[in-house]
């Protein structure tokens, strides 16, 4: 039977309760602080000072940086990335969108094995991954056999852009397909037969009802393999041929080849600015007209 | 049945001519699923098959096969800066996966429970903290330790310097993010009304915890585990940048071997890699077989169903 | 032809041989887990007999998809489409045959106006309660004036008050619309008020079928005298049989002698053969032991003590304990009030009368 | 001052000079992948009891330095290129030599010494040297490549989208600026806006920015020229397939490179450190060393001891002709408009 | 005290003073959103009540936690734990109180004994029926011995035959182990087989309370009389009333004259107040308008036209059109079987008789 006093020992379970709050958000927070926060700081810092002579950073408030981002030959890269992670992304979505569904129309027990299957190519090293690319598309090997294929003899995959669009999409498939697979797998299927019921063909009820269904998987796939690809640059660099130079290259440089610490951050900054922007906007045009419906982006 | 007092209606009509062709497109676009996933899977081992036989391979440089020998995974073994590559490799990769998930969990616990604005800045940051280029958070975070270190070290006459504690804490930042984007998750979807009943049942909100929420949450966590392994294991830009004396791991090995191309050696020491991860994915997928059949199989599919159950 | 339908080695549904007629209203009716939805899921076309073959308005319809099959549904949970508010879930069906906007506004209105939710286009489907969204579901089947509207446990999910309005209502609208409805339950007393013919299943086999007085008052076996409404069953053995009239004497294994009715016209019952003997509580009279009437023929009747009384306020349901006919449950109307009733409480001997005429002899 | 046992020098010879102090029982080497050979490690760690003999790779100067300027601690030898010397000095990051402890330094030719990187030969002991020049199939390009013009000409013409280059801004500008017979440590705009037209101009052609893996583009014939450095030289050449690869150094004159031997500032091992430093230059050691990274020696007592082909290999070491051709490099990195130059030469590549 | 729930402005539970005498079955009756399952939560310590405070056992139990309350809860979905079989699911509240291993067994076999699933300790909770799941949540919640069990529609989600028998296992149960039982449903019929005393809730106020006779013939206001059974209402003022024996007399808006029983007894209405008069459907009678009996003193009549007449197997149910009193729905018992019934059809002008003694005025 409940004990007496019941008034202060709610006042101490409350008191605890917080408590406990605190300790179990405190090392996560901690550490958003002082390895997060602190780091952006030192970035934002930087990003007003100038190059010491021999490279890295000297103190001081200059805005050149920011001024030289608006450089044609700083903004190429810029709109290079943004294209190619575009495509990538989209790219991501046209292979991992049947795939997604795919799974999650299987069997309960297959399931699991084909989501373990799309596991295990990542847990070998990205760069060795990489340069096996090298091999397959070589023209020795594939490029080669394209080549024959339409009687191009100097024709090549490696060193285009294509190059790197598939890299980027191998890369970062996984990343798109666990948010889709997920909706579409918790997706009421009475839905699609609903739809079927009411006249509507397999394409017309795809288009209308289970891809607006999986649009919160969507929009978060799209956002996990996004990212990353604007930052990405041993893609590029390796399956690239250094041909293709996106976002992630010039930090690169400016950070290690130029030691322009200062010049790199303003970089740093102006991205993080403005993928910050798309991605809300994104998020913000997708859900128009979801009342209360809101999707989540993580 | 038959309900011959109908007048035929149109549809049906069309239904019965369309028949056949009906018929097969279900066939036609099953077996389009089937083809386009047989595809991107071999999209995806492609590499991985060419990884495992060009460590076979005699010749140096890993392009040309010449012929097979299994030398090079002695030599692999053999190599000292490989042999330490891996240890560190480990000793980052285990404790960053155990902080990392130990941290990210409660840290989604404690968000339930937190003021509106809390959390949001919370989100914010974990949203940041992936956002941001690795070169990026990389340096920024090489020149805090190093300025602090030598503040420190200045002033107390301590010699902190950098090492795999250093890796470890720069990993955890984005894999506190993962895991607790996953448990999150997952809690968002737990049945609230388990708890109520444990606590109806007199269970205090701790033995809850441990016999209700944690169970619940465990798919989430374990993948949330994973997740973090591999990303510290095969880390690079990070690692180079704020490892220390001996603190060299795999991937930064590679690279420097890179330099000289991809060896067999590199493709033999990948290799061995995988098998030892798969190793490991094969008893965390028994112990977790073994764990449902005794839970009640609440995740099928053991490790593989767990992460198909997030995000 | 006869539809049978198996998952792996779970036989569904089995062998069954039905046709409907045009306009009319039918219930399935049976226990859960007894191929009631299998056999709408056929009819509709989300699964493919295993054997046998379907026909609709004449035509065979094996390997037709949902979607050219003009027959439409309403789902046990609805099945809104959550990202559509109302009027784009009732548009839906007419979207996909490219109705024109301002016809497909003006016949959503119509369909909103029938199920009485005009008003509610703009609305969320979560916004709604469940018999709103119940409504919706309608509507959006009905737009489509299929020739044959399946309905699966629609009501499953409403308080008994809104079912009981919801019932009335959807009988009224078939009346209505004249469109045949098929319709799936598990509550004897929602089939018997709403449908024209029931169709009983078990096992994935029909039972019998039939109008509701039919059912109830000439149940052919044990399984349907005892799923629609309470059968107080006797054991007994038959003794005598006139399949012209179908008359039919019991010698009950406690040594009661009954005459009744063999309800399955078809069966030939050797004599001899076990049987049962089911009568229906409201056919019994209870009445004190001491002042009851004398026996009369052409009735039966036993003895027993009331062994439990309980007020179900229109009627009042006892359990009375015989040696001959085991526990009978009898159910009195409270035509006098609650007043009325407490004449006889537990433990009171009584006896229990009935006239022959409610004796039904089920041999299988 | 070096006093004492000449080139008389036993493999065990670095123990002639036991250096000062006692020597502690590690070492931590910051340096680039496979650029020590093992056996010398192995002999070395036996030879001075130096139990935990710690080698940590960097994949470019930059990588070092960046360490080094964040403040990275606790290694006690790196292995810069000498350019980047003079930035380490000013940083403060590395320790002046005493050579009373590196006797065997005396080895070393004198023309590696007093260079611009280091006037007063105060800071680094010379590693090896290597030269940025052009490397070719000589059975695929059969004409004669002696020069960056005849380079230039040909990837424009004939082996167009069959070029490598080094992505490493240094050395690529020295093809320019030579055929301008400038400096190719040239900051002046002049000079640098016409090499940016020649740039600009080879950029269409080039099949690859590629410091890593160019020889494997060589190797599989996707590439047959490059710009590039005497690395990857021996092993093409072991190989039947690609025995047929060719090195030149440019007759308008390169760029030489040195790797050199530099002690960190606070280097928690310092006995230890010289003891490898005097002990890596003796002549059969250093001899080891050669035969196993393949890049020529600035010892010339090592020579003694280098296998035969690769001493007569002139792409290992150049004829004293060439070698006069050649000029260090000075740190340039720092120069906007070379910086600017590089950005678009990248971006004018994708094409 | 009153206590009083409200969620943000929505005031779920009003001013409400109750309290339940020990080892009795209590019944929430209302429709859905009137506050049953808050009321519930409040008990159990889900909810902190917003106003006022609740005893247990003589003892205020604000603030303290569920799992300090010795009260347990049948939750409406179950929730068995999906991670325990049976035996572990029942066990659990004793394990939280540290009971011996052996112990446990011993009861938990004896609770799964008691709700009769004994053999099915090993079984995963989801590989069992609705009904046995239900069994399960009850054992479990039993197995405690609480001073009150909480159930909170544990019915709902059963299919009708299978309902019915748990109401009867529920309400044996109940008084086999003697303990309190608060038992929230929507169901009318529910609540009237199983509850000692009927809790009748309306937008989060108590209407009534009381035995199922009481609230069935006695109910105090409009909406009681609705919500249980059906009330045939006639709009009327009260012309006369004896506040000593509760009767009054009602003219009815359409010139009809009622005399009957004003059913709450604190009621002092003045002459002239607009009223209901409620006459149950059990209570009247239907017979052809040529041949029914002369009118009789004590006695109400109206004549009407059959509009709908519907079989309901055990009953038929009329709907009766008639100009004083709107249509009248009348339920006669098919005592006579479904022949008889066939007197009258839609159409035919009849009469609706019923004793005085069945009117019931209701005031508010
Ligand atoms: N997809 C399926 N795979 C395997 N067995 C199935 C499947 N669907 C139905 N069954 C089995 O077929 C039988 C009939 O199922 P069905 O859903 O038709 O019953 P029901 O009458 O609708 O029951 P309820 O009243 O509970 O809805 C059941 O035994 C069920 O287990
Ligand atoms: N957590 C809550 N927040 C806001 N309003 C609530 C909450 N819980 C209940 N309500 C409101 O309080 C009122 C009573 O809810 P409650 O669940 O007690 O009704 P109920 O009688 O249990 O209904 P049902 O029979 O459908 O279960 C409803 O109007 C409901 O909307
Ligand atoms: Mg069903
Ligand atoms: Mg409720």
């Amino acid at each position: 039977m409940a004990e007496t006093a019941p008034a202060d020992r709610a006042g101490g379970r409350r008191g605890r309760s917080a408590l406990l709050t605190t300790a179990l958000v405190f090392p996560a927070g901690l550490w958003y602080v002082a390895l997060l926060v602190a780091p952006l700081l030192i970035v934002v810092v930087f990003s007003f000072g100038t190059r010491a002579t021999n490279g890295g950073y000297e103190p001081g408030f200059v805005l050149d940086n920011y001024t030289r981002l608006l450089q044609p030959q700083r903004i190429e890269p810029f709109i290079t990335s943004l294209w190619m992670a575009i495509a990538g992304t989209i790219g991501c979505l046209l292979v991992g969108l049947p795939l997604a569904y795919f799974i999650a129309t299987r069997a309960r027990r297959r399931k699991g094995l084909f989501i373990l299957l799309l596991v295990i190519p990542f847990w070998t090293s990205f760069l060795i991954r990489t340069y096996a690319w090298l091999i397959v598309l070589g023209r020795e090997n594939l490029g080669g056999l394209i080549g024959d294929l339409i009687g191009d003899p100097d024709f090549r995959i490696l060193g285009t852009p294509l190059a790197v669009l598939l890299g980027l999409v191998y890369g970062y498939l996984p990343l798109m397909v666990f948010p889709l697979y997920v909706t579409l797998e918790r997706m009421d299927r009475t839905l699609v037969e609903a739809s079927k019921d009411l006249g509507a063909a397999r394409w017309a009820t795809f288009r209308q009802v289970t891809l607006p269904i999986a649009l919160p998987g969507l929009i978060t796939g799209s956002i996990l393999v996004f990212i990353p690809m604007m930052g990405e640059y041993v893609i590029p660099s390796i399956l690239g041929y250094g041909r293709t130079f996106l976002m992630g290259n010039a930090l690169v440089d400016a950070f290690i080849q130029t030691r322009n610490w200062p010049f790199g951050s303003a970089m740093a900054v102006g991205l993080i600015l403005v993928m910050l922007v798309t991605i809300t906007l994104y998020v913000w045009f997708v859900n128009r007209g979801r009342h209360g419906r809101d999707v989540s982006v993580l | 049945m038959s309900a011959p007092a109908i007048p035929v209606a149109g549809p049906v009509r069309a239904g019965g001519r369309t028949k056949a062709k009906v018929d097969r497109w279900n066939t036609v676009v099953e077996a389009w699923l089937r083809g386009h996933s047989a595809i991107v899977y071999a999209f995806l081992y492609l590499p991985i098959v060419i990884v495992v036989l060009f460590s076979f391979n005699a010749n140096r440089l890993a392009t040309i096969w010449t012929g097979f020998t299994t030398d090079w995974y002695s030599i692999a073994l053999k190599d000292e800066v490989v042999l330490s590559a891996l240890r560190n490799s480990f000793s980052v990769a285990l404790p960053n996966a155990i902080l990392a998930t130990l941290i990210g969990t409660a840290a989604a616990l404690g968000l339930q429970r937190v003021p509106k604005p809390v959390r949001i800045v919370f989100d914010a940051l974990t949203y940041v903290s992936i956002i941001v280029p690795e070169v990026v958070i990389a340096l920024s975070t090489l020149v805090l330790f190093a300025s602090g270190f030598s503040f420190i070290n200045d002033l107390t006459g301590l010699r902190l310097q950098l090492g795999i504690p250093t890796i470890v804490a720069a990993h955890m930042l984005f894999n506190i993010s993962i895991v607790l984007l996953l448990v999150r998750a997952r809690l968002s979807g737990m049945d609230r009304t388990l708890v109520e009943a444990s606590f109806d049942l007199y269970a205090s909100p701790w033995r809850t915890f441990r016999q209700i929420t944690f169970p619940q949450l465990l798919p989430a966590i374990v993948a949330g585990f994973l997740l973090a392994f591999t990303f510290s294991f095969d880390d690079y830009v990070i690692t180079s940048f704020v490892s220390g004396p001996g603190s060299s791991t795999l991937p930064i090995f590679i690279f420097g071997q890179v330099k000289r191309g991809v060896t067999p050696e590199t493709n033999a020491v990948a290799t061995m890699m995988l098998f030892v991860t798969l190793a490991l994915l094969a008893v965390g997928q028994l112990a977790l077989a073994r764990g449902a059949r005794r839970t009640g199989g609440v995740q099928q599919g053991g490790m593989a169903g767990m992460i198909a159950q997030q995000r | 032809m006869d539809v049978t339908k198996r998952f792996g080695d779970v036989t569904a549904v089995d062998a069954m041989r039905l046709s409907v007629a045009r306009g009319a209203f039918y219930s399935f009716l049976g226990p859960s887990g007894c191929g009631k939805t299998t056999t709408l899921r056929m009819i509709a076309g989300f699964e493919q007999p295993t054997a046998g073959e379907i026909y609709l308005a004449g035509e065979p319809v094996a390997g037709v998809p949902p979607y050219h099959r003009n027959v439409n549904t309403v789902f046990q949970n609805y099945a809104l489409f959550p990202h559509m508010n109302v009027a784009q879930n009732v548009g839906y069906g007419l979207r996909q045959r490219g109705t024109t906007k301002a016809d497909e506004t003006r016949r959503v209105g119509e369909a909103l106006e029938l199920v009485r939710l005009s008003g509610y286009e703009r609305r969320r489907t979560w916004e709604l309660s469940g018999g709103q969204q119940q409504r919706v579901a309608l509507a959006r089947a009905l737009i489509n004036h299929p020739t044959v509207l399946l309905l699966d446990e629609p009501l499953g999910a409403l308080d008994l008050k809104l079912r009981k309005e919801m019932q009335l209502e959807l009988k009224a609208l078939q009346q209505e619309v004249g469109i045949t409805f098929v319709y799936v339950t598990h509550d004897q007393e929602e089939a018997l008020t709403m449908s024209d013919t029931i169709v009983v299943m078990h096992h994935g086999r029909i039972q019998q079928q039939g109008g509701p007085s039919d059912l109830y008052e000439r149940p052919v076996n044990r399984f349907v005298a005892n799923f629609i409404g309470v059968s107080n069953p006797i054991d007994g053995k038959l003794v005598e049989h006139d399949p012209a009239t179908g008359r039919g004497v019991v010698q009950t294994d406690r040594g009661l002698r009954l005459t009744g009715l063999v309800t399955d016209p078809d069966a030939r019952p050797a004599p001899g053969t076990g049987v049962i003997v089911a009568v229906r509580p409201e056919r019994l009279r209870v009445e004190p032991a001491g002042h009851a009437a004398p026996p009369a023929d052409g009735e039966s009747r036993v003895e027993g003590r009331i062994h439990q009384g309980t007020y179900l306020g229109d009627q009042t349901e006892y359990r009375v304990a015989t040696d001959v006919a085991g526990e009978m449950v009898v159910r009195r109307q409270n035509a006098a009030g609650a007043a009325a009733i407490m004449g006889v409480g537990p433990g009171d001997p009584v006896v229990v009368r009935w006239e022959d005429s409610a004796n039904l002899i089920l041999v299988a | 001052s070096s006093g004492g046992g000449g080139g008389t020098a036993a493999p065990s010879g670095g123990s002639e000079f036991p250096p000062a102090g006692d020597i502690e029982k590690q070492l931590f080497m910051y340096n680039w992948s496979d650029y020590v050979n093992p056996d010398n490690m192995a002999a070395f760690q036996a030879e001075f009891g130096v139990e935990k003999f710690q080698y940590d790779t960097f994949a470019n100067n930059e990588e070092l330095l960046a360490k080094l300027q964040a403040g990275a601690t606790g290694y006690d030898i790196a292995c810069p290129t000498a350019e980047y010397v003079p930035a380490m000095v000013e940083g403060g990051y590395i320790q002046k030599l005493n050579w009373e402890r590196i006797p065997n330094q005396k080895y070393i030719n004198a023309a590696f010494k007093k260079q611009g990187w280091d006037p007063n030969d105060e800071w680094q002991l010379p590693k090896d040297f290597g030269t940025t020049g052009i490397l070719y199939r000589s059975k695929l390009v059969t004409e004669p490549v002696t020069s960056w013009q005849e380079f230039l000409d040909l990837a424009k013409g004939k082996y167009s989208g069959k070029v490598v280059l080094v992505d490493s801004m240094g050395d690529v500008f020295v093809m320019p600026l030579k055929m301008l017979g400038k400096s190719l440590n040239s900051v002046d705009k002049a000079d640098l806006d016409e090499a940016r037209k020649i740039l600009l101009d080879l950029a269409p052609h080039v099949l690859a920015l590629d410091s890593d893996t160019y020889q494997d583009k060589l190797a599989s014939e996707e590439a047959v020229l490059c710009l590039g450095w005497t690395g990857p030289i021996l092993e093409l050449r072991a190989n039947p397939d690609t025995a047929d690869i060719k090195y030149v150094v440019p007759s308008e004159g390169s760029l030489y490179w040195l790797d050199t031997w530099v002690l960190i500032a606070d280097a928690p091992n310092p006995n230890a450190a010289y003891a490898w430093l005097n002990y890596v230059h003796d002549p059969e050691v250093q001899a080891a060393e050669t035969n196993f990274t393949g890049y020529g020696t600035p010892n010339d007592e090592a020579k003694k001891f280098i296998d035969a082909e690769v001493l007569a290999d002139p792409a290992i070491f150049p004829p004293d002709d060439v070698m006069s051709s050649l000029e260090g490099a000075v740190d340039t990195s720092g120069n906007e408009q070379r910086i600017d130059i590089w950005q678009e030469f990248k971006s004018a590549i994708g094409g």
